[in-house]
């Protein structure tokens, strides 16, 4: 490869290196869905649909389709996984 | 004037050839006259496209050697296209086979440049051929004149190859087509080429059916399986002979004659009533299929070109057998854009072996980059052989499609454009692997990255010249269409020929 | 500016003499090459032009409209943008390819006729394999030539069906058609293959990332969005279309969870970011027309943005796989900020790129009440976010540290990224540039309170998703692995039957050969024995014998005469 | 043909005496010079010299003009007519043209076999046999013809004698008795005929016979004429005596007999079937053609065939010369326009490329003292102009367009068509392709097989046997392109014999 690409010899210490900070965003993530919640309150939603309608629905439905998205993923490894040199 | 034109047109070539025999100890003059001969017999053929143009069909006969069978010629505009093509590729052949002779060292040097101009004059004359009788003689003449230039190497596997040649070649035409002249001489009473056909109203279509399956099968030139092993076999002869005669004139002459009988002898319509060529259409049909798919398996690149050329030549026949315009019209072409197509890619495959001395396609990693003309040749070349826009074999295949389409021929039409997908696999791998795998280490480390290494100059300039022509072809596609328009017209105004 | 001049000649013609043209003049010249002939579409005015009479059939080469201006406005952009992206690459075979490439592309937007789609149609399969060739390796050789042989599949279908079509109806002119004729279906299909339509999607993950870094930024570009375009020019309307798109949106998203090659999961990400231009060519309305054409045009800046980067990141680190990628940031800090410009316009955040648009294709299949394809769409969003929005970025520059240390993005791919990024967000800040441009008036607003808010949930929740299972260590990790698509069939199942079948009939047809000549030397040898030297029929016979055999010769004809 | 006109009108009409007193006169000198190159010479100028006369006969029976003419005065039945037309005009040109090309090749071939007097001796026999044969030819006599065909045959003997090889003799020995035995079957048919009509003159016999078509003494007299003319032009399966005969010939001989024995056999066959006993009777009553067809093809297939198997050259040559017999007898029996024509074009084509195919064998002999094919491996390197020559030929004689082969072979194909045979069509095909083998094998060993070690230095042959080697290759291509004199010729003899009738 590169011969400018190198491995570290020793983790450098940025500010992402710290788990502390990792959790402050992992925090700030929580804040932010609350608040999108919560805004949930403050606004008129012009539907279209009867599920539009539903409190959170756009929160709750992302989440929901994302885990199963997900699940539905890791099923799918167990079937159509095969090694890197499969077709070679 | 006309009259002594077309005599020309065949002496020319015969002469140069003489000529250059006498002065075969003066390499550099005998290969001038090779080339001069070549662009004034161009000349000579492009000075009948005003008549020809202007609705004229100018015609001699030189002698009467069966009472009212002459040996005639008449240039009529598919003759013509045909001469056309034969005897302006014969300038860049002979250019290119001066740098390749040389560059291979061959022998009998002489020989072959003598064999070559019997080889034109004959294929001119099946081009100009007035009736068929004619064109027979001519046609045969072809194949003993090129049997020399087959067997050039002289050694065990050019013996074996001519032996097949020779074989094929003249047991199908004088087994079949031979008999198939007499027989249609027997029913119509006449061998002329004439627009619509002598044959109408006078054989049934049972007769019709057999004679034209004689006249495909015995036409041997054409390449239809099982007869079509002379064309591998061929491939033992040097590069440019494969090039101008396995790529243009022999086969072209084939195929150029199951072309004339079926709109000459036979008539467009006269087929497409009868169904006269139903079984052609689907032997060709298998050919062009098979032929690739053969040709997938060969790691020989002249093999692979050879296995092409069956399957591409099948293409006009099956033009010739669904017998409509616009089959009629995608036939023709074929046997211009094949022509131009694959004597590039027989330049390419004798460049390689001048300059790398490389004959295997698995040989042939990395060598686009020392080489770049001649595969950026052979890239051009391949596509317009495969049938892809913006080269000139994009519009052949159009026509052989849309005939299929007007005659109704689901089935064919899938064939075909499956055919150009395996041509793609056949073909396409070539240039992808002289271009983007690296070159064997050994190689690698002879010279330096970035060398440029091609072939002598008269061999890179044809080539590239022929690679413009297959764009050229794309460009004129239309003024070739409206200049095949008389034929393609002719069976709705028959009386307008009498 | 020169009327009736086909901004795509210029760049194909302008773009074979690349390779003549030595370094660094080479540099600027490709770089100019695409503006000028942007310049000359730019300034042209609308109509059909360079019209000709080939074959006695009406060809129009160049009409430029609304729809086809959009189209090919973009694809100018993405050449120049894929153009720069390579500069500091000295090999030819990027500009010259890439360049034909694109000007193929525009060329085919700009056809007024199908048989002019047709040539450039396959002008783009020709030129593009160029790009997955100049990898240089094995396996993009291979694919290369898979890419072909589909390209070019399209390119025959699509033959095959306008002469049908011609046939049927007389007429070549490349306008809306229907799938009730075998012309209009084969159209159809030809169309759906280059589109990427559900299983017929797999060429697209298969090839693009194959190609070269470069390579593939421009390959996202064309072919796809040609397809769209060409769809939503013949079969604006067809119903059918609302459904493929939509399950195009939404199975490609699965595969894009558990892919390991970061590009790999991209090209499944540009299979479902079409299916939403797929369903707004399949409503049909002008809202939805508009949304497709303003998503294709976002979709190739940000498709090319998050290409860009992951090439950058090829190019540096030398491999994509997420398996083996991880804390990138640190060394390749540009390229990171681009990736998540790239990755929050594709999953449709506020004020980027993606928003403006793709919000007017989900509002078009609101206003039609399809409740169905809207939950589809939703979920496709979320989807999208979840693995290109997230997975991209997280697994190439944060995640765990693999260790690899290199230099940032050379300074060509710096600019390009740069630019694209800029166009992102600001085609998201202020839409209207883009909505001025689109071939039907808009009168859309993207920017409401519910729409913002609505999709920042969307968003957020599913990235909460992402959080959670990451936490507990539900999200499948990256693995070395290949995941079975439809490309199985070609790639093993063709494989099996293509080798064989052509071995086969060149030994039959080798065979028939020889049985010919074993049946030849049978009769020879028959022949052999009864007329061969010294057999009965030609030996000398002597004298006595000959005589009796005139005698009887004789007796029989005066046997015959006499009685 | 400047001769004639330089000719006073009332020698034109002796010409034919003219042309057989200069070789029956030659022939005594000869003998008595016992000088063989002096011989040669005579022998030369003299055969020369009746071509010559051959042309100016030809040129004035032109166009359907006949010379007739009393030996001695005394009109016919009396005296002994001679009759000239169309047909004879080409024969004669046959015998005495290409008997006089091979006369030029003789003296090279024959002084390496033989001394001085006994050359001159050979020269004579081959002017006697030239003699006979024109005698034959010319005869309007029916037993003239008799006596001219023993002349023939025993000058024939002699010159077949004359091979180095002992087989030679047992080869003319056969010969002998079977050319008496023919000859005694055709005496008896004249005599037969004779004892019926009272006269020997073949005009009167014509006129005379018809009342006669129901007499069983006619029916004997055609089936001894047939057998006997079929034994002397070899028609299968009375063929036996060819191929040795041909093969032990010496030298040059071979080409001369090929040419022309068997050929004027089959004129005196063409002339008694039309001219005396008639078409109608002939084929008709006597149903010749359903014995002709059937042994002609068997003929031309088995002979064909066997030529491919043969490892010598000549003896090769000499079938094919068996298959190339069945050709014309199938044409005659096809008995219409075409199948005639062939038949006539053909007994001229094949004799000249027979004639030139045997010299070149010759010459090539000459050089390497065998005829094995084995032995003319890689000649084509060694003696190049023999060899082009001879292919030339070859191809020829295979039917190839532009050479006289083709035409022949076109007209009897088109004859078998017309006649609705397709089968008999589709058979010459074959035959063809039989051809095409066994002069594709002699080819292929001459060019492609690598010179024995004793050849390899072998010299192209002497420029004396060269030219008319290259005249015979050159005519074979000329009288493909312009055939005038032979199928234009045929074509207005046979229908002229067809409407005649």
């Amino acid at each position: 490869m590169k011969e400018s690409t190198t491995k570290a010899s020793k983790p450098e210490n940025t500010w992402f290196d710290k788990p502390a900070n990792v959790k402050k965003i992992i925090v700030a993530l929580f804040i932010v869905c609350a608040m999108l919640m919560a805004a949930e309150f403050f606004y008129h939603k012009h539907a279209y649909f009867a599920a539009e309608e539903f409190f959170g629905f756009y929160a709750l439905y992302g989440f929901i389709m994302c885990v199963l998205l997900v699940l539905a993923a890791k099923v799918m490894r167990v079937f159509l996984m095969r090694d890197e040199d499969y077709y070679d | 004037m006309t009259g002594i034109l077309l005599y020309a047109s065949l002496l020319v070539p015969i002469t140069g050839g003489l000529l250059l025999v006498a002065q075969k100890d003066s390499p550099n003059t005998r290969d001038v006259i090779s080339v001069v001969t070549a662009a004034i017999l161009f000349a000579i053929v492009l000075s009948f496209y005003p008549a020809v143009l202007a609705g004229d069909t100018p015609s001699v006969t030189l002698a009467e050697p069966i009472k009212g069978l002459g040996i005639t010629f008449t240039v009529e505009p598919l003759g013509l296209l045909f001469a056309t093509v034969a005897s302006g590729l014969w300038i860049l052949t002979t250019i290119y086979a001066v740098g390749y002779m040389r560059g291979a060292n061959e022998a009998n040097q002489t020989r072959f440049f003598l064999c070559f101009a019997i080889s034109i004059a004959a294929a001119i004359g099946i081009a100009f051929a007035g009736n068929l009788l004619t064109l027979f003689v001519f046609y045969e003449m072809l194949t003993l004149a090129t049997y020399p230039l087959v067997t050039h190497k002289g050694n065990e596997d050019a013996r074996r190859g001519g032996r097949i040649y020779l074989g094929i070649l003249m047991g199908t035409s004088i087994g079949l087509l031979l008999f198939a002249v007499l027989w249609t001489y027997q029913i119509a009473g006449t061998l002329d080429f004439t627009a619509g056909g002598i044959l109408e109203g006078k054989a049934s279509p049972t007769i019709a059916l057999i004679l034209l399956t004689l006249f495909a099968f015995g036409t041997g030139k054409a390449a239809l399986m099982p007869f079509h092993r002379w064309l591998p076999s061929a491939m033992v002869a040097p590069t440019p002979v494969s090039a101008l005669l396995h790529a243009v004139a022999v086969v072209k002459a084939g195929v150029f004659t199951v072309l004339k009988i079926s709109v000459y002898i036979f008539g467009i319509d006269f087929i497409a009533e009868t169904g006269a060529g139903t079984i052609i259409l689907w032997v060709a049909a298998f050919t062009l299929t098979a032929a690739s798919l053969i040709a997938l398996t060969k790691d020989n690149l002249k093999a692979r070109l050879a296995y092409s050329t069956v399957g591409q030549l099948s293409y006009v026949i099956v033009g010739a057998m669904l017998a409509n315009s616009a089959a009629i019209a995608g036939a023709a072409m074929q046997i211009a854009m094949h022509a131009m197509g694959k004597i590039t890619l027989f330049f390419c495959a004798g460049a390689i072996y001048v300059a790398a001395h490389k004959t295997e396609i698995s040989q042939l990693d990395g060598l686009g980059r020392r080489m770049p003309y001649t595969f950026a040749a052979f890239f051009i070349g391949s596509v317009s052989i495969i049938g892809l826009p913006p080269l000139g074999g994009a519009w052949s295949k159009w026509f052989l499609l849309m005939g299929s389409a007007d005659a109704g021929q689901w089935i064919l039409m899938g064939l075909l454009l499956l055919s150009s997908l395996l041509n793609i696999a056949y073909l396409m791998p070539i240039v992808g692997r002289g271009f983007f795998r690296p070159l064997p280490a050994d190689e690698a480390a002879r010279l330096p990255a970035g060398t440029i290494e091609e072939a002598p100059l008269n061999c890179v300039v044809p080539l590239c010249l022929t690679a413009a022509g297959c764009v050229a072809l794309f460009l004129f596609g239309d003024a070739i269409y409206n200049y095949l328009q008389p034929i393609l017209s002719a069976p709705e105004a028959p009386a307008a020929d009498q | 500016m020169i009327e009736g001049l086909n901004p795509a000649l210029i760049l194909i013609a302008g773009a074979l003499l690349v390779p003549l043209i030595p370094q660094p003049a080479r540099r600027f010249y490709v770089v100019l090459l695409p503006l000028v002939s942007m310049l000359q579409l730019v300034m042209h005015s609308h109509g059909t032009f360079a019209q000709l009479n080939f074959f006695d059939l009406p060809l129009e080469t160049f009409r430029l409209d609304g729809l086809s201006f959009v189209f090919s406005l973009i694809f100018h952009i993405a050449a120049v943008l894929g153009v720069i992206y390579a500069i500091h690459d000295d090999d030819p075979i990027h500009p010259t390819a890439g360049l034909v490439y694109a000007g193929a592309a525009i060329g085919a937007a700009l056809a007024g006729d199908l048989l002019t789609l047709f040539v450039y149609w396959e002008l783009t399969a020709v030129s593009s394999v160029f790009l997955i060739w100049a990898r240089r390796t094995e396996s993009a050789f291979k694919a290369g030539m898979r890419y072909l042989l589909i390209q070019v599949g399209s390119g025959v279908i699509l033959l095959a069906g306008l002469i049908i079509h011609f046939t049927e109806s007389g007429s070549l002119a490349f306008n809306a058609m229907n799938l009730e004729t075998i012309g209009g279906k084969l159209v159809f299909l030809a169309f759906g293959i280059k589109c990427a339509f559900p299983f017929l999607h797999n060429w697209l993950q298969d090839s693009y990332p194959e190609a070269t870094a470069s390579g593939t930024v421009l390959l996202s570009a064309f072919t796809t969005k040609l397809a769209v375009y060409a769809l939503a020019r013949g079969y604006a309307g067809t119903e059918m279309l609302i459904w493929i798109g939509a399950i195009m949106t939404a199975f490609p998203i699965f595969y894009a969870v558990i892919e390991n090659d970061l590009r790999r999961v991209l090209a499944y990400s540009l299979n479902n970011q079409l299916g939403f231009m797929v369903v707004a060519v399949g409503i049909g309305t002008p809202l939805a027309l508009n949304g497709a054409a303003a998503h294709a045009f976002c979709h190739i800046l940000y498709k090319a943005l998050l290409f860009m980067s992951m090439g950058a990141v090829l190019l540096r680190a030398g491999t994509c796989k997420g398996s083996e990628l991880g804390g990138l940031y640190k060394s390749m800090p540009f390229t990171t900020v681009c990736c998540i410009i790239g990755a929050a316009s594709i999953s449709a955040f506020p004020l980027f790129s993606g928003f403006v648009s793709k919000s007017m294709i989900v509002s078009a299949v609101a206003y039609e009440h399809l409740t169905l394809v809207w939950l589809m769409l939703i979920f496709a969003s979320a989807g999208v976010f979840h693995h290109s929005g997230i997975k991209i970025p997280y697994f190439a520059f944060f995640a765990h540290d693999s260790g690899i240390r290199c230099e940032e993005a050379p300074l060509s791919m710096r600019v390009a990224m740069g630019i694209t990024a800029a166009l992102c967000i600001g085609i998201g800040v202020f839409p209207g540039l883009l909505y001025a441009i689109l071939p039907y008036p808009v009168d859309y607003v993207p920017y409401t309170v519910a729409h913002v808010i609505t999709q920042l949930q969307l968003l957020m929740y599913s990235a909460l998703a992402f959080t959670v299972m990451m936490l507990w260590k539900i999200y499948p990790p990256e693995l070395k692995s290949v995941n079975l698509d439809t490309d199985w069939f070609y790639r093993k199942g063709a494989t099996a039957l293509l080798l064989p079948v052509s071995a086969l009939t060149a030994r039959s047809t080798e065979s028939l050969f020889s049985l010919l000549a074993s049946i030849k030397s049978k009769f020879l040898s028959v022949f052999e024995k009864t007329v061969g030297p010294g057999a009965w029929l030609s030996r000398s016979v002597d004298t006595a014998g000959m005589v009796t055999l005139t005698m009887g010769s004789l007796l029989i004809f005066l046997l015959l005469y006499l009685f | 043909m400047l001769l004639v006109t330089s000719v006073p009108f009332d020698m034109i009409e002796q010409l034919p005496a003219i042309q057989l007193l200069l070789t029956l006169l030659a022939a005594p000198i000869c003998s008595m010079l016992r000088n063989g190159d002096l011989s040669w010479r005579i022998a030369t100028a003299a055969s020369w010299a009746s071509a010559a006369c051959a042309f100016a006969i030809l040129h004035q029976v032109w166009g359907g003009g006949s010379i007739s003419y009393e030996m001695g005065g005394w009109p016919p039945p009396w005296g002994i007519e001679v009759v000239i037309d169309e047909l004879t005009a080409i024969i004669l040109l046959l015998v005495t043209l290409f008997g006089a090309l091979v006369m030029t090749a003789l003296r090279q071939s024959l002084t390496s076999i033989m001394r001085h007097q006994r050359q001159s001796l050979y020269y004579t026999t081959f002017l006697l046999c030239m003699a006979s044969l024109i005698g034959i030819t010319i005869t309007g006599d029916a037993f003239n013809v008799f006596v001219f065909l023993e002349i023939s045959s025993l000058a024939t003997y002699t010159l077949i004698a004359r091979g180095r090889d002992r087989r030679a003799l047992t080869a003319a020995f056969r010969y002998l008795i079977m050319g008496t035995i023919g000859a005694t079957f055709i005496l008896i048919a004249i005599g037969f005929m004779y004892m019926l009509t009272g006269t020997l003159n073949m005009a009167d016999l014509a006129e005379r016979l018809p009342q006669h078509h129901d007499n069983k003494v006619l029916h004997a007299s055609f089936a001894f004429f047939t057998i006997g003319i079929a034994i002397k032009f070899a028609m299968f399966p009375m063929h036996y005596w060819l191929p040795n005969a041909y093969t032990y010939a010496p030298k040059a001989t071979t080409a001369f007999l090929a040419a022309t024995a068997t050929k004027v056999s089959l004129y005196v066959m063409i002339r008694f079937i039309f001219d005396v006993y008639g078409v109608e009777f002939a084929f008709g009553q006597m149903q010749l053609g359903t014995l002709l067809v059937p042994l002609s093809i068997a003929g031309i297939l088995v002979a064909s065939l066997t030529a491919v198997f043969q490892t010598d050259a000549k003896r090769l040559l000499a079938w094919s010369s068996v298959a190339q017999l069945g050709y014309m007898t199938l044409g005659l029996a096809l008995l219409n326009v075409n199948g005639l024509t062939a038949a006539i074009a053909h007994m001229f084509n094949h004799a000249m490329m027979k004639a030139g195919l045997f010299l070149a064998v010759a010459t090539m002999i000459y050089r390497t003292q065998t005829s094995s094919l084995a032995s003319l491996s890689g000649i084509g390197r060694t003696m190049p102009w023999t060899t082009a020559a001879f292919a030339i030929l070859g191809i020829g004689l295979i039917g190839v367009p532009f050479t006289a082969g083709f035409i022949s072979k076109w007209y009897l194909i088109t004859g078998a068509l017309d006649k609705d045979w397709l089968p008999v069509a589709i058979l010459l095909i074959v035959s063809s392709l039989m051809a095409i083998a066994y002069i594709g094998k002699m080819l292929d060993v001459m060019y492609f097989k690598p010179a024995p070690a004793e050849f390899a230095e072998v010299k192209e042959g002497p420029m004396s046997m060269l030219i008319p080697c290259w005249a015979f290759a050159l005519l074979t291509i000329y009288f493909g392109i312009d055939t005038r004199l032979t199928a234009g010729l045929a074509e207005r003899i046979a229908s002229s014999l067809l409407g005649g009738s």
